[in-house]
């Protein structure tokens, strides 16, 4: 048993915040923000140069074959600065799905390329009408002259706008609602019959809608086996969670401080509002809540990148679970503590409130994993299946 | 003990409703009940209908414009207007300069502003927050020096709502600074076109320009701007604190909101069923219905002991934390309903001009933006933690 | 729209207090509850001379034919001063089914004697695995002879350790869960195959676990009509809900007027502890609690009295959920600013306490009461079927 | 960063665990399991076995007779005991006054004191609050006069925890009346059987006599018993308190006390399933889990600073916060779970000789009083409020 991050994790951790915290104020971050694409290309080429596209991938392709650990300490600094670009979509979960279900060929020729920052991935989660539910999926694919032919529409797609590569699951066999018969599938945004609309949401990052109309795909364009390719949906959308529980960690370590620090300034009948016993309790209950968050946040990344599933469902659901009533607390005190200043875009405060509302429902909100939760103990869990090395040549 | 409305209560909701059916333009309720942002025009030509009825200023005396209803007719009015999806009638000048100009203003005052109040002439707005005294009001600076029969005005004020809309201005400003604090406080009247007043917008959280700040530079006001007497502005702002009884509550808006939670989950499908037929969330609607329910009754207990001509109290400040806590928990459900369709935010989807397709079902557009808006509802108004510190005080003698 | 009371129910009011004031203090009270029967016969007799035995009981049968609302106003003076004796099960529970339900020849002999407090009664509602629905009915009776025979078993009957005539539904058609099948008996606990065994529950008052094995019983014993006693047994069992709301109403009103003094009497820190912003608005919460619970309680009360089913289970179950919430807060909190002083059966604060956690359970809890208010929206009420004057001699 | 244990961990825990298998007496394990009530036999019974093998004191140094575990090892045994169901180990002596005596106490103290608290030969009690010294335990006030050699001692101690089995006392007692509070205060032991001890039961809320008042009359006191020095008992005091910190949280008992929970779900049916599988009721369950999960990690972060030679600090006030109430929470939901069988109140029947048949299942009856019990843990050691104030205080420097 050791809680203590390695040489190489801290080392990992100072160069991160280093970056940050000298090209990713909370004035240049603004303007990102107001510009028209929403998140910065020199950003993301510096995140790349500084090796965190390469983390999660392993070493055999370019990659520094980090661990989820080593992934909390970037996803908690980006939470921190409240980080506006797409990594979460391309880095954990475009990337995750290859390296757990790609075939050699396709992690020879993409992951690469995602290390060094040149390619962006989106993967499309959720269908209209789906809520959070990854088996909800109702995008048709069917096979017509040795190719794939999709049909369907995906919602709320992070990272869409500027992702190079879909990943798209879509319906090969059983019914909308069935965990059998999913397959994921590698889709370039330019393939003709995929339009999409871009646009921002509240926290200020991007997603799309995606349309797939009668979309042409080559067969050695699927990911994973398939009719099985929820297990390793699910699987690598678990070490998103994880990755998301981080960045809440960060947001909410951020927010608390600047609450206390408001506490110890503001000035209120006379003296610092800081001594009121109310608005002390409370931010001893916000500190409580971040340190709750932080434990399961830590587990749920050691634990998906362990073997055991049903602990890994178990650990991720309760993180994102207790994580999100934490956000919601966290979120809605220190803007109540701030008073008016708590609402205006001016401060940081209302930056981080968004966020973290936002991290409450991605990939699934409270009730959801609470849900998954109760279940955990006694549901058969998906297999992530190891894809046979030449299986899909067989479906051409 | 009897908990429906008598034959004359009842017959007035009849008239009232019918009144409201007839004369409510659709454009504007189909605003309200869509979660539309309301431009000024909506507000003036809702409140110029009302003004015709007579009907716009229900808690003003008979002899200056008012209705002469009880406060159950009020209520009835509210419940029928809400659910309606009337706008509100902007408090600022009926139900807050208002009534101070009623209590303490000159007959000349009374005379030139109560009539141009009732006829939507002037839009006030309220000058009292500043950037070191929020929540401790007494310590405001904006200062106001007599010079002869002109007060010169500088300082700054904030959270000054829909000031970019206002012609008028009530603010507490300091005419001494020795003495308790609270002393040296004066209720001046301005023009917002007198020189030297600027207004700069404060985005909120939601993307909305709805607060900001006014600066006074050397402005020069009237001295028979001034109500009462000076030194007193603290006792007319206190008065007007406490004089808006009904509608403290919101009761009547948050049962429509409720209704159209309500909807919204019998729309929203989860894994094959209704939202609303879903244990987990149905009982969250649940609840707040129940919580809503109760506050209906004790909120009208309130207002039955204010006709039995018991002096308006300190339970109005019960009504503010548990009305708001209902808002905001209403909020919250309708966001948490619409799934991932919460996150699209495009502002323009909800203004008057949009003829742009919504992300996902229409009604989740401005759901969160909802959301987060209402965060200013336990601030404003006195902190919901200031209303605590009232109730102990004031009523558990704390 | 009135939420005044009327002369007559503040003389009510006035008197039942005063008789409490003088006779049911906290020393007398506690020697009751050490006594064997853990009442008194003689303010039993005591409370029927104030007219309360009488109070719901029509005029024609020797009553008051008072409403839900004077109920309201005696129990909430009994839930100040934790009135021991077994009124609920008699009066309310009891007396209520013969009113609604009771042919006439059962009203004219029974319901005189229950308004002069010479009979008591009990209904056995519940049954063991049964929680709290009234549905959940395995206890069967069967014809036999010209007699019914009754065999099962019934679990926490409340005040069947003194009452002299039982009311038990049983069983007649369907299964358990049904809610057709349900009849309801009037059994003497002499009857031969009654037994019982009584004990006290943590709140002072007495409960029994009743068997009925082979219990023969003359037809004419039925209350209601055979196989539709449902309808009747949730209405009356409305009622009683209505009246432990305002049970629970006055209970937490002591409470937190006893919470309130001590705030201000108790010293530490070099003065008294009502300085704590913390606890001022703990306290300011219990008071928002017990006024909520006081809103729904009197809606209860009105709506229990009025002809519309829908509207009468809506507002009670609303009432007996908030105030479950709101008991089980007021209680906690008193119990926790007391201290030390909370946790010992010295004070009155743990008495106050342990009745409030009884009432959130009685009758149905917070959880099932949410539940029936969440369906009332939606489902059918089993309508309170009027009996046709000569219906139960058919059956002999 | 390895969530998991290290092979030596393992291999201490295996030992731990078959050592408590094989010595635990099932009559006490049962008990505990059961929620019956155990007496001082019980305690002193299973203190004894672990006396024997040298485990009753982990906290000790080694030389005074102490085990020498890490952190991590002495949470490998609380778990592995709690979840065989022993008997806390009673904490008066081991934990509170023995490392006082460790620190403070002369040698002969040490020499006299410590072989009987190992062997359990003396039961301590504790002798801090008074009635009016509750949370401000430094306005005690019962005096200890020094006359010559002895102290002669006067007043009241109250919520003494079983001063009825103690045969000796630890007080807070104030020589000088002058001065700082906190600085009068001295650290006295005494005999329980000394003339002027008196103790007098309370009864709590569940029905048991498990805490008393202590009324101290002319009780003559040798100098000798005095720790330390006069007038610096609050320094020992503060030292106690801050000293114990493993086990605070209670997480072992808790995960022990969560099965059962569950146990009693999957038996109590409703409506013909589980009452786990009940979604509004298994949702409580599962958010309790999850937050009691969180805590243990919590815990073990904490446990894993210890090691790495950090001091002992504040954070221990969250391990008690959030540990009181998760295990007030699991009291609340087992008395809920089992329904109307919460109610029947045979305290007999959590006896030890109770041969009588439950009203109910048999897990159902100590339930309520255990829920009654419960109410305890966020008052005593410091009200959970004092606990929120020290962490604001030293840790956010509010």
């Amino acid at each position: 048993m050791d809680f203590s991050f390695s040489e190489e994790q801290l080392m990992l951790r100072d160069s991160v915040d280093r970056f940050l915290e000298k090209n990713y104020s909370f004035e240049v971050r603004r303007a990102f923000l107001e510009s028209r694409q929403g998140s910065s290309p020199q950003i993301w080429a510096a995140l790349a140069s500084l090796g965190l596209m390469s983390l999660p991938i392993p070493a055999q392709y370019g990659g520094l074959g980090g661990t989820a650990v080593d992934l909390f300490l970037v996803m908690e600094a980006f939470g921190r600065c409240l980080m506006l670009e797409p990594y979460l979509p391309s880095a954990v979960l475009g990337a995750g799905l290859l390296i757990h279900g790609g075939t050699q060929e396709q992690r020879e020729a993409l992951l690469p390329r995602i290390a060094e920052g040149g390619l962006r991935m989106a993967v499309a989660l959720t269908e209209p009408g789906g809520r959070y539910d990854l088996n909800e999926v109702d995008t048709r694919a069917r096979q017509e002259g040795g190719e794939w032919v999709l049909q369907g529409a995906k919602s709320v797609v992070l990272g869409a706008a500027v992702a190079d590569l879909l990943v798209v699951p879509a319906r090969t066999s059983g019914e909308r609602g069935d965990a059998h018969g999913i397959t994921l599938f590698l889709v370039a945004p330019s393939t003709e019959g995929v339009s999409g609309r871009d646009y921002p949401t509240y926290d200020g990052m991007r997603a799309s809608e995606v349309a797939l109309e009668a979309v042409r795909i080559a067969p050695h364009s699927v990911v994973g086996v398939p009719d099985q390719g929820l297990g390793l949906l699910e699987h690598v959308a678990d070490c998103a969670v994880a990755a998301l529980c981080a960045e809440a960690v960060g947001c909410m370590d951020a927010l608390r401080h600047a609450t206390v620090e408001y506490l110890k300034t503001r000035q209120q009948f006379g003296g610092s509002i800081g001594r009121f016993q109310v608005l002390q309790h409370r931010a001893v209950d916000m500190l409580i809540a971040c340190e709750q968050s932080r434990s399961l946040a830590l587990l749920a990344a050691v634990r998906v990148g362990g073997e055991d599933a049903r602990e890994r469902r178990r650990a991720v659901s309760a993180a994102k679970e207790l994580t999100g009533r934490a956000a919601r607390f966290v979120g809605q005190q220190a803007v109540q503590i701030h008073g008016g200043m708590g609402v205006t875009q001016e401060l940081n405060i209302s930056h981080y409130f968004r966020r973290l509302a936002a991290i409450e429902s991605l990939l699934g909100d409270t009730d959801h994993h609470l849900e998954r939760f109760a279940r955990s103990a006694g549901e058969a869990v998906p297999a992530v299946v190891a894809r046979p090395a030449s299986r899909w040549r067989q479906l051409a | 003990m009897d908990l429906n409305y008598t034959a004359e209560e009842l017959a007035f909701r009849a008239e009232a409703r019918a009144f409201i059916r007839e004369r409510l333009p659709q454009e504007i309720s189909r605003k309200v009940l869509e979660h539309k942002r309301l431009g000024k025009d909506d507000y003036v030509r809702w409140q110029r209908i009302l003004h015709e009825q007579g009907w716009v200023a229900p808690g003003w005396p008979l002899e200056h414009g008012g209705t002469g209803w009880t406060p159950v007719q009020r209520h009835l009015f509210e419940e029928e207007a809400a659910e309606a999806g009337a706008p509100p009638v902007i408090a600022f000048g009926v139900s807050m300069v208002g009534p101070v100009i009623i209590a303490f203003g000159s007959p000349a005052q009374q005379a030139h502003y109560l009539p141009r109040i009732l006829s939507s002439e002037d839009w006030w707005c309220q000058g009292y927050s500043e950037p070191g005294a929020g929540s401790d009001l007494a310590s405001l600076k904006t200062r106001a020096e007599r010079r002869g029969d002109t007060y010169v005005v500088n300082g700054q004020k904030t959270w000054t709502t829909l000031a970019q809309f206002a012609d008028k201005i009530f603010c507490l400003v300091r005419t001494q600074s020795t003495g308790k604090k609270q002393e040296g406080i004066s209720f001046l009247l301005m023009d917002m076109n007198t020189p030297g007043i600027t207004v700069r917008p404060i985005i909120t959280l939601d993307g909305e320009h709805e607060v900001n700040e006014v600066f006074f530079d050397d402005v020069e006001v009237p001295a028979e701007n001034l109500i009462g007497e000076e030194g007193r502005g603290w006792t007319y702002a206190k008065f007007l604190l406490s004089h808006e009884r009904t509608g403290i509550a919101a009761v009547s808006r948050s049962k429509r909101e409720l209704r159209l939670l309500k909807q919204i989950c019998s729309q929203e499908r989860r894994r094959g069923h209704s939202l609303l037929e879903d244990t987990r969330f149905g009982d969250k609607v649940a609840r707040l219905e129940i919580d809503l329910l109760a506050l209906e009754i004790t909120n009208l207990r309130v207002l039955a002991a204010d006709r039995a001509g018991r002096p308006p109290g300190p339970e109005a400040s019960i009504l503010k934390i548990k009305g708001t806590e209902i808002q905001q928990a209403l909020t919250e459900l309708m966001m948490e309903a619409v799934g991932p369709y919460a996150l699209p935010f495009l502002p323009a989807a909800w203004g008057e001009h949009w003829l742009g397709e919504a992300v996902g079902p229409a009604y989740a557009a401005p759901l969160a933006a909802r959301y987060f808006n209402y965060r200013k509802v336990s601030i404003y108004g006195g902190t919901n933690e200031i209303q605590r510190n009232i109730v102990s005080q004031m009523i558990l003698g704390l």
